[in-house]
C-alpha cells in the first residue's frame, strides 16, 4: 500500500512534461518521448518513466516495458567518456571481440557497466555501418577505424 | 453466413468464414494442444499472442507450421494435426519450454494443477536433451499481502498481462525485458505492492503454471485451531460454495453448502457461520445509503453525490484508490461483508459468548484472492488486533480439506452455526454479477415504497455482459441501475462519472469477470467459460431455496439491529461497519 | 595541363602489392629513367582495381591499355614496346573468358560494366542536401508524371510489370504489394519506409538516405497516390544520425517546393511524411513488428494474416517497403517496366545493392544486375580475399542467412538460387570469411546476434536459439558429441518451422547451411577435438618447441596458472590440462619456441 | 524557395539547373573551373572526410584556386575512405582514396593545378543508369 514518491527537480518535470505535450500526449508518440527524454537526461532512470506515464496517461509498466525492449534505451548513466565497440559481422570477422576484450581489461569492467570514477563506459554494439574501417570503436561522437588490441591504451590515453 | 470446407485429419469440415483452424478442428473433436491460447468466449475475453507455438499444424502448400490458435480456415485447406513432422517440433517445442523451467514440480503449489505439466505428461515427454547445460531464466521472487510472483515458472503465455491490461485496465504487469529474459512483471521489476495492482487475481485465475499463485495462509489457520486459548470462527463467502466441488471432481455449478460446513466443523472452527449474514448486513446499510442519498439528491441536494457505487469488492476499491482518487466520495461507505463480518463478530458475537476479541480467531473463506489484502489494512483492526485475521481462498480450503483426510463427498450435509450463519437469498446471489445490485433493490424497494415486492427476481440485471443497465420502477421512481463487471468495464463507467455524464443512480462494480463466482481464488476454469456460467445458475438455484429472499427479513439481522446496533446508519454502525477511502495515486514530489 | 604525355597506373591494392606491384613500380621507374623519359611518363600507385585475380594490374593512359598478371620482369618490355614503340603487348592483355579475345581498350571489358548503378544513381554524384542537384538529375519527374498523366491502376502496373521484388528480404513482389493495400477500403492509408537496417555489417540503406534521400521521398509519394494514402512515414534506426539530419533537410526543401503537402504539382494530390525512429531492436525490421513500435509499443511481431495491407498503422492499410525498394521506383517509373525488367535473370529483375565486407579488399558498397555470380561480386569487384588468403565461403543475407562456399561461387545471384543454395538474399549483407575462420564459432556468432535480437515472444525462437547458441558453445569448447549435431540439425529445423516471425524462421540458416557446407570442421570439433581454423581456444594446445627453447623462463614466470615447469637453460613444457589457453607465454617468448597446434 | 505549381515548371526548373549548375561555374572562371565532390557519409565522416572538406575549402581559396566543393553520399569504395572526386575542366572524373591532408595538399598541388595525377586513384568499376534515355 506504499506508494512510491518520485523525487525530482521541478524544470525536470517541466521539461518531461514539456515533452509529452509537444507530442499531444499520445501515448503511440512514447518512442519519440523516450528519445527525447534519453537525449536530455543521458538515460531513463524510473523517475522519468513515472513521470511519462503520468504525462502519456498509460501505466509505467508499459513504458518499462518499452524502454527494456529497446537497447537504445538505458536506465544507468553512461560514463564521461562512453565507449561503443561495434561487434557487426564486419568488425567480428576482422577482430572486434579481442578489442573488446583488452578494453575490459584495461579499465576492468564488463560491458554495461561504467568505471568506479565514471570516467568510462563500456558497450557493444551492432553495426555502425562503417564496415570499411572494420573493426571500429566509437568513443563518445568520435570514431575510431581499424583498431587493433594494441591501439587500445593509445585510445583510453586520449582521455586521460 | 458464408461457409467454408476443409480437410483436417481426413475428416471434412464446413465452418463460418473467419473461424480458426483451432476452432474448425474442436468441430470434428479434435483437440489440439496448446498452453498460450485462452478464450472464455461469454466473457468476452481473448488471449491469442500465438507465442507457445505448441498448437502448430502442417497445412498442404505452406511452407512452416501453422499456429492454429490464429490461423483462419481456408477454403479447401488440407490439414494434419498428427504428421511427424508436427508431432517433433510439437514435442521439440515442449523440451524447448521445460528446459527453461524449474524442474521442481513434485514441491510446486500448482502441482496436479498446472497446465505446463499437464501438457508435458499429454504429449509423452520424458526427458529434456541437453538441459544439463541449459541456462535457465531466473529472476527475484516477489510475495504481496495476496500475490507471490516466481517468473522462474513463466512460459509467457502472456495470459496475466492480458487479464491485467486488456480485461482489467490495471495496467500493473507488462511484457518486460527482449528475448530469452522476456517475462511478465510490474514497473521496474519491483513488487506488486509498489504497483497499481488491485489483488484482483485475474492473473492468477488464469495462470497455466507455478508463476502466479496465491499466498497461501493455511498454516496459520492450522495454528489458530491447535491453540487451545483461541476461539475459531470461520465464514464462508457465497461464490466458495458454487465452486468448492469442483476440486474434488464434482461437476462445475454443483451446490456443496452443507458439505463444506461439515467438512469445516470437522476441520475443528468453533464457530461455522456465513458471510452471507453479513451480505444482508451490508444491504441493510448500503441499502439504507442509498436511498438517504438518493432522496436528499431528488430533494436537491447537492452534497449528495449520486451515482452511489458498491464497495464490497476490495479489488474494486483498490482500482479507484489508484485511478479515481478524486471520486472516493462517490462509491458507498459501506465495509464489504468480510469486513462487517469480522467487526461484528469481534465485538456483537465476542460480547455474547464472553470473550475478549484479541481470543477470537477470525477466518473467512473467499473466491478472492483482493481479500487477502483486504483484511490487513489497518482501518480494519482495533488497537492491532485484525477484524478478519486471515482469509484463504476456496483452492487454499481444499487443499486444507484433503490434508486434514475428509472425504468431503460422503459427509452429510450440516447447517451453520447461529447468530452469524443465517442468510437471506439476497445474500447468496451476492457471488454473482449483479447481485448485490439485486439484493439491494429487494430491500430497498420495500424501504422506499412500504410496499410488498411482487416479482423478487430482477432479471433484467443479470448476464453475462460486461456493462449492463436497467431502470427499476419504485413506484413510479424510475431507478436507473448500472452493473460492471471487470475491472475494464468499470472504468468506462467511472470515467462517465468523472466527466458528469453518468445517467446512474446506482452503480456495482465487480472487479473479476462473472462476479466472485469468477474469482481469482476460485478453482480454475482453465478457460472454460462454461464453468463460470454453471457457479452462476447454481447461485441463483440457491437462492431459489431459500425460505426468505430480501436481507432486511433476516430474523437475526433484525435481532442484531435490536440489541446491538440501533438502527441502520446508526452511529454505532458507522462506527463498526462503514469505512473511507484513500487516494493511491502515485506523486511526483518536487526536489528542491 | 600535365606535361606527361602518358600514363602507367599500377596497382598498389593489398593482393597485387602482395604479388610485388612495388616491385614494377621500381621497375617501371628504372626503365623509364634510363631512357630519359621521366619527364614524360608518370607512374602513378593507384587503388586496388578490384581484379585481384589477374593481378598485379598495370593500365597504360590514355589508351586505357590494361595489363594483367604483370611481372616485375616486364617492365623493361612495356617501356619498350609500349611507351616507346606504341605496340601493345598482347600476352599481356586481358582475355575474354570465353571466347579468349584479348581486350585492347579496357572500357569494353565486362568487368567495368559488372556494376549497374540504379538504386545508388546518384550517390556519390549529386549533394544529397541540396535538392536542386536531385532534381537536375531528373529528380521528381516520375512523380510530375504519374500525377499528371497516370492512373494510380496505371503506376502499379508499371511496378507489377517491372517484376521489382522487395528488396529488404523478403522478396515479395512490389507491385502484388500495392496493388493490395490499393484494394483495401479505408478513410485512411500509410505508406512506411523500412529504413530499420539492423543487419550486423549491412550499410545500403544508410548509404541511400545518407546519399540520395530525396530518391526515397518521391518514390513514396508515388506510392501514396497509387494506394490512395496521404501519410507517409519513416521508420529509420536512431543510431543512424547522419542519415536523420539528410532526410530532415530533405523533406524541409520538398515542402518548401511544395513537392510534398498539399496540392503537390498543382494536381490536388496531398502527401506528407514524417520520421519515426526506431531504438535498438533489429526483429522491427519484420514489418508487423515494425508496426506496433511505431504505435510506441514493445516491436512484437503478431501472426500474419492480418497483412499490413488489410491493417497496419493505426489499424489502417499500411504499405511497407525497404529503401532499397524505394529508390529504384523513380528510374522505373521513367524508364519503364520492360527497360528494368531487361536488367536481371528470368525470375529476378533489376538491380541488387550489396554491402560487401570481411575478408575482402574492396569493402564497400556495390550494385549488380540480378544474376551476377559470387565469384564476379567477390573476386572481381570485391578485389578478392585479403592478405592473400584462401577464400572459405560468404555470408549473405547476414544472420538469417547461409554460409557459400566455393561449390557455390558461379551461381547467379537472385532469391530462388540462394534459397536453394541454403542461404537467402536478405537484405544484401555480404560477409566473405577466409581460412583463419572458424565455422562453428561463426555459427555461434550469429546465435548469439539472434538470441540478443530475439523479442522473446514465441518459444523456439526465445528458448530455441538460446539452447542452439549453449550447443554451439559446447562444441567450441570441446565438450560436443556426433549426436550433438543431430540434435543441433533437429533443433534447427524446428525452430525455423514452428517461431511466429521471420526472425526465427531464418534464425538458424547460418547453422544448417554451414552443417551442409562445412560438415568436416564440425566433426572435427566433436571427434578429433580439433578446430580446423585454429579459432576454438579450448581446442587448441600451446605447445613449446624444444629445438628454439633456451630455458629463459619468461614463459614460466608469466603464465598466470602454473601451467609451465622446466629449470633455467632447460627446455620448458606445458602441461595441457592447466593451461588455460591465455596466450600470454607465446607473447612473451623472444625465441618463437612456443606454438599452438 | 517558390513552389513548384505543375510538371511543366518542374521541367522548366530542372533544364534551368541542369544547364544552371555548368553555366554557374562557367561563368564565373570559364578557364580553372574545378569541382571537388567530398564523400560524406558515415563511413566517410568516420575516416576525416570533415577535415578533407574543411581543407579543401580553406586552401583551394586560399591558393586562389576558383573551385567549388561540394560534399556527395558514399561512393561505395568504403575501404578507401575518405574518398573524393576531382573532375577538371573538360576532363573526365578522377576518384581518389585515402585522402589525408598531405595527400590532399598533393592533390591541390600537382592535379588540381598542374593536371599531374598522384598516388591514390581508385578506378571507377561502375555504370550509372542513364537517366535521359526514356523507355517510348
Amino acid at each position: 500500500m506504499s506508494s512510491i514518491k518520485i523525487e525530482l527537480r521541478k524544470d525536470d518535470v517541466d521539461f518531461i512534461k514539456g515533452v509529452c505535450a509537444s507530442f499531444n500526449n499520445d501515448p503511440q508518440e512514447l518512442i519519440n518521448v523516450l528519445h527525447s527524454c534519453q537525449e536530455h537526461f543521458g538515460y531513463l532512470p524510473a523517475e522519468i518513466q513515472e513521470v511519462v506515464s503520468e504525462g502519456l496517461n498509460m501505466p509505467v509498466a508499459k513504458i518499462y516495458g518499452v524502454v527494456t525492449f529497446y537497447s537504445f534505451f538505458t536506465m544507468t548513466p553512461k560514463g564521461k567518456n562512453p565507449i561503443s565497440i561495434c561487434l557487426g559481422t564486419a568488425c567480428y570477422v576482422r577482430g572486434a571481440e579481442k578489442v573488446l576484450d583488452e578494453f575490459k581489461k584495461e579499465l576492468g569492467i564488463e560491458v554495461g557497466q561504467s568505471t568506479n570514477d565514471n570516467k568510462f563506459s563500456l558497450s557493444s554494439l551492432r553495426c555502425v555501418g562503417a564496415c570499411g574501417l572494420a573493426p571500429v570503436v566509437l568513443v563518445g561522437d568520435k570514431t575510431y577505424g581499424r583498431v587493433a588490441p594494441d591501439d587500445v591504451k593509445n585510445i583510453l590515453k586520449e582521455y586521460e | 453466413m458464408e461457409t467454408i470446407k476443409l480437410t483436417i485429419d481426413n475428416k471434412e469440415v464446413d465452418v463460418p468464414r473467419g473461424t480458426t483452424i483451432y476452432k474448425a478442428a474442436k468441430e470434428l473433436g479434435i483437440d489440439i494442444p496448446t498452453l498460450c491460447y485462452m478464450d472464455l468466449h461469454d466473457l468476452n475475453i481473448e488471449n491469442k499472442p500465438g507465442g507457445c507455438r505448441i498448437c502448430v499444424v502442417e497445412v498442404e502448400g505452406r511452407r512452416n507450421l501453422a499456429p492454429t490458435c490464429s490461423t483462419k480456415c481456408e477454403s479447401g485447406m488440407v490439414v494434419k494435426t498428427h504428421s511427424t513432422r508436427v508431432l517433433n517440433a510439437r514435442r521439440t517445442v515442449m523440451e524447448f519450454i521445460l528446459s527453461d523451467h524449474p524442474k521442481d514440480c513434485l514441491v510446486c503449489s500448482k502441482s496436479g494443477n498446472c497446465e505446463l505439466q499437464t501438457m508435458a505428461h499429454r504429449l509423452g515427454i520424458r526427458e529434456i536433451p541437453g538441459a544439463e547445460f541449459a541456462e535457465t531464466s531466473k529472476y527475484r521472487k516477489d510475495t504481496s499481502p495476496s500475490i507471490i510472483r516466481d517468473l522462474d515458472k513463466c512460459i509467457m503465455c502472456r495470459r496475466c498481462e492480458t487479464m491485467c491490461n486488456d480485461v482489467q485496465t490495471v495496467g500493473a504487469l507488462s511484457a518486460v525485458n527482449r528475448g530469452f529474459m522476456a517475462t511478465v512483471a510490474p514497473a521496474f521489476e519491483q513488487n506488486l505492492e509498489h504497483s497499481t495492482c488491485t489483488y484482483c487475481g485475474q492473473c492468477v485465475a488464469v495462470c497455466p503454471t507455478g508463476a502466479l499463485t496465491e499466498v497461501n495462509h493455511v498454516p496459520q489457520v492450522l495454528r489458530a485451531l491447535v491453540d487451545p486459548t483461541k476461539t475459531v470462527v470461520v465464514q464462508t463467502a457465497p461464490a466458495v460454495r458454487a465452486a468448492l466441488g469442483e476440486e474434488f471432481g464434482m461437476a462445475p455449478g454443483t451446490l456443496v453448502t452443507g458439505k463444506m460446513t461439515a467438512a469445516l466443523r470437522a476441520l475443528g472452527f468453533d464457530y461455522v457461520f456465513d458471510t452471507d449474514f453479513a451480505a444482508d448486513l451490508t444491504i441493510m446499510e448500503e441499502g439504507t445509503e442509498l436511498l438517504d442519498r438518493l432522496s436528499r439528491h431528488l430533494k436537491g441536494d447537492t452534497t449528495a453525490r449520486i451515482p452511489i457505487l458498491t464497495s464490497c469488492c476490495p479489488g474494486w476499491v483498490n482500482f479507484f484508490e489508484h485511478y479515481f482518487p478524486d471520486l472516493k466520495d462517490v462509491p458507498s461507505t459501506a465495509k464489504s461483508p468480510q469486513q462487517m463480518f469480522g467487526a461484528i463478530a469481534k465485538s456483537y458475537f465476542a460480547e455474547k459468548i464472553g470473550i475478549n476479541r484479541k481470543d477470537m480467531v477470525v477466518v473467512s473463506i473467499m473466491p478472492c484472492l483482493a481479500k487477502k489484502y483486504e483484511c490487513q489494512r489497518d482501518e480494519f483492526s482495533v488497537d492491532g488486533n485484525p477484524d478478519v485475521d486471515f482469509s484463504i481462498s476456496t483452492r487454499e480450503l481444499a487443499t486444507f480439506i484433503k490434508q486434514a483426510n475428509i472425504d468431503i463427498k460422503t459427509l452429510q450435509d450440516e447447517e451453520f452455526d447461529t447468530p452469524l450463519g443465517e442468510s437471506t437469498g439476497a445474500s447468496v446471489i451476492f457471488g454473482n454479477t449483479g447481485g448485490v445490485i439485486e439484493a439491494a433493490c429487494r430491500t430497498a424497494y420495500e424501504l422506499y415504497t412500504g410496499k410488498k415486492l411482487e416479482r423478487i427476481e430482477f432479471t433484467e440485471l443479470r448476464g453475462m455482459e460486461g456493462v449492463r443497465s436497467a431502470t427499476i420502477d419504485f413506484n413510479g421512481l424510475p431507478v436507473n441501475i448500472g452493473i460492471a463487471h471487470g475491472l475494464g468495464n468499470a472504468r468506462k463507467l467511472l470515467d462517465d462519472v468523472r466527466s458528469g455524464k453518468s445517467v446512474y443512480h446506482a452503480i456495482e462494480v465487480m472487479a473479476c469477470p462473472g462476479g466472485c463466482i469468477g474469482g481469482g481464488g476460485q478453482p480454475l476454469h482453465h478457460g472454460n467459460s462454461e464453468v463460470i456460467k454453471a457457479r452462476a445458475a447454481a447461485l441463483y438455484t440457491e437462492d431459489r431455496k431459500k425460505p426468505l429472499r430480501k436481507s432486511h427479513e433476516n430474523p437475526f439481522i433484525v435481532k442484531l439491529y435490536d440489541e446491538f446496533l440501533g438502527k441502520a446508519g446508526s452511529e454505532k454502525a458507522h462506527h463498526l461497519l462503514h469505512t473511507h477511502y484513500f487516494d493511491k495515486k502515485k506523486k511526483i514530489i518536487i526536489k528542491h | 595541363m600535365s606535361k606527361y604525355s602518358m600514363h602507367l597506373l599500377v596497382c598498389g591494392g593489398t593482393s597485387c602489392h602482395a604479388s610485388e606491384s612495388d616491385a614494377i613500380v621500381c621497375n617501371l621507374r628504372d626503365e623509364l629513367e634510363a631512357r630519359g623519359l621521366v619527364d614524360s611518363v608518370q607512374v602513378i600507385v593507384t587503388g586496388c582495381f578490384g581484379f585481384c585475380e589477374k593481378g598485379p594490374i598495370v593500365k597504360v593512359l590514355p589508351d586505357n591499355t590494361f595489363y594483367v598478371q604483370v611481372k616485375p620482369e616486364d617492365a623493361q618490355t612495356i617501356v619498350e614496346e609500349h611507351v616507346i614503340k606504341g605496340r601493345k603487348i598482347t600476352r599481356l592483355l586481358y582475355q575474354d573468358p570465353v571466347t579468349k579475345e584479348p581486350f585492347a581498350d579496357s572500357k569494353n571489358m565486362g568487368f567495368f560494366k559488372k556494376q549497374l548503378r540504379i538504386v545508388l544513381r546518384n550517390c556519390g554524384f549529386i549533394n544529397p542536401e541540396n535538392i536542386d542537384e536531385y532534381i537536375a538529375r531528373e529528380g521528381y519527374q516520375a512523380l510530375g508524371k504519374v500525377l499528371s498523366e497516370m492512373s494510380p491502376e496505371e503506376v502499379i502496373k508499371v511496378v507489377k510489370d517491372s517484376g521489382q521484388k522487395g528488396r529488404g528480404g523478403g522478396g515479395f513482389p512490389t507491385g502484388l504489394k500495392w496493388e493490395l493495400a490499393r484494394k483495401s477500403v479505408s478513410d485512411e492509408k500509410y505508406v512506411v519506409c523500412n529504413a530499420d537496417e539492423g543487419d550486423p555489417g549491412a550499410f545500403m540503406d544508410r548509404s541511400v538516405l545518407e546519399g540520395d534521400p530525396h530518391s526515397v521521398l518521391e518514390a513514396m509519394a508515388i506510392c501514396g497516390y497509387s494506394i490512395g494514402a496521404s501519410n507517409g512515414l519513416i521508420y529509420i534506426r536512431a543510431e543512424y544520425p547522419l542519415a536523420i539530419e539528410r532526410l530532415k533537410i530533405a523533406i524541409k526543401q520538398a515542402r518548401e517546393y511544395g513537392l510534398l503537402g498539399n496540392d503537390i504539382l498543382g494536381t490536388g494530390f496531398n502527401f506528407d511524411i514524417t520520421l519515426r525512429y526506431g531504438a535498438g531492436a533489429f526483429v522491427c525490421g519484420e514489418e508487423t513488428a515494425l508496426i506496433h513500435s511505431m504505435e510506441g509499443l514493445r516491436g512484437e511481431p503478431t501472426v500474419k494474416p492480418p497483412f499490413p495491407a488489410e491493417s497496419g498503422y493505426r489499424g489502417k492499410p499500411t504499405n511497407v517497403n525497404n529503401v532499397e525498394t524505394f529508390a529504384a521506383i523513380p528510374v522505373i517509373i521513367l524508364k519503364g517496366s520492360k527497360w528494368f525488367s531487361s536488367i536481371g535473370t528470368e525470375k529476378a529483375k533489376g538491380t541488387k545493392v550489396f554491402a560487401l565486407a570481411g575478408k575482402i579488399n574492396n569493402v564497400g558498397l556495390i550494385e549488380v544486375p540480378m544474376g551476377t555470380t559470387l565469384r564476379e561480386v567477390i573476386f572481381e569487384i570485391g578485389g578478392g580475399i585479403r592478405n592473400g588468403k584462401k577464400f572459405k565461403g560468404v555470408q549473405t543475407g547476414g544472420p538469417s542467412g547461409g554460409c557459400l562456399t566455393e561449390k557455390h561461387l558461379d551461381t547467379p545471384i537472385d532469391f530462388d538460387n540462394l534459397i536453394a543454395a541454403g542461404s537467402m538474399m536478405g537484405s544484401g549483407a555480404m560477409i566473405v570469411l577466409d581460412q583463419d575462420d572458424c565455422m562453428v564459432s561463426m555459427a555461434k556468432y550469429f546465435l548469439d546476434f539472434t538470441v540478443e535480437e530475439s523479442c522473446g515472444k514465441c518459444a523456439p525462437c526465445r528458448i530455441g536459439n538460446k539452447r542452439l547458441h549453449e550447443l554451439l558453445g559446447q562444441i567450441c569448447d570441446g565438450k560436443g558429441t556426433l549426436s550433438d549435431l543431430d540434435r543441433l540439425r533437429n533443433m534447427s529445423l524446428v525452430i525455423k518451422d514452428t517461431s511466429l516471425c521471420g526472425l526465427g524462421q531464418t534464425s538458424p540458416n547460418p547453422v544448417l547451411s554451414m552443417l551442409d557446407n562445412f560438415w568436416d570442421e564440425y566433426v572435427a570439433h566433436v571427434t578429433d577435438k580439433k578446430c580446423p581454423a585454429g579459432q576454438c581456444r579450448s581446442l587448441m594446445e600451446y605447445i613449446v618447441n624444444a629445438e628454439n627453447c633456451v630455458g629463459c623462463t619468461a614463459c614460466a614466470r608469466v603464465c598466470p596458472v602454473n601451467a609451465i615447469s622446466g629449470e633455467r637453460k632447460e627446455v620448458h613444457l606445458i602441461d595441457s590440462s592447466i593451461c588455460i589457453k591465455c596466450g600470454a607465454c607465446m607473447e612473451k617468448c623472444k625465441f618463437d619456441a612456443i606454438f599452438i597446434s | 524557395m517558390s513552389k513548384i505549381l505543375s510538371l511543366a515548371d518542374l521541367k522548366k526548373k530542372r533544364d534551368e539547373l541542369k544547364s544552371g549548375l555548368d553555366i554557374r561555374i562557367k561563368a564565373l572562371n570559364p578557364e580553372n573551373s574545378v569541382q571537388v565532390k567530398v564523400a560524406m557519409a558515415t563511413c566517410g565522416i568516420a575516416s576525416g572526410a570533415k577535415t578533407v572538406m574543411e581543407f579543401f575549402l580553406e586552401q583551394l581559396d586560399r591558393r586562389n584556386i576558383a573551385a567549388v566543393v561540394t560534399q556527395t553520399g558514399c561512393m561505395g569504395y568504403c575501404y578507401a575512405e575518405p574518398t573524393i572526386e576531382v573532375k577538371l575542366p573538360g576532363q573526365d572524373p578522377v576518384v581518389y582514396g585515402f585522402v589525408d591532408l598531405k595527400r590532399a595538399d598533393q592533390i591541390i598541388e600537382k592535379y588540381i593545378k598542374t593536371g599531374e595525377f598522384v598516388d591514390g586513384i581508385i578506378p571507377v568499376n561502375y555504370e550509372t543508369v542513364d537517366l535521359n534515355n526514356k523507355e517510348e
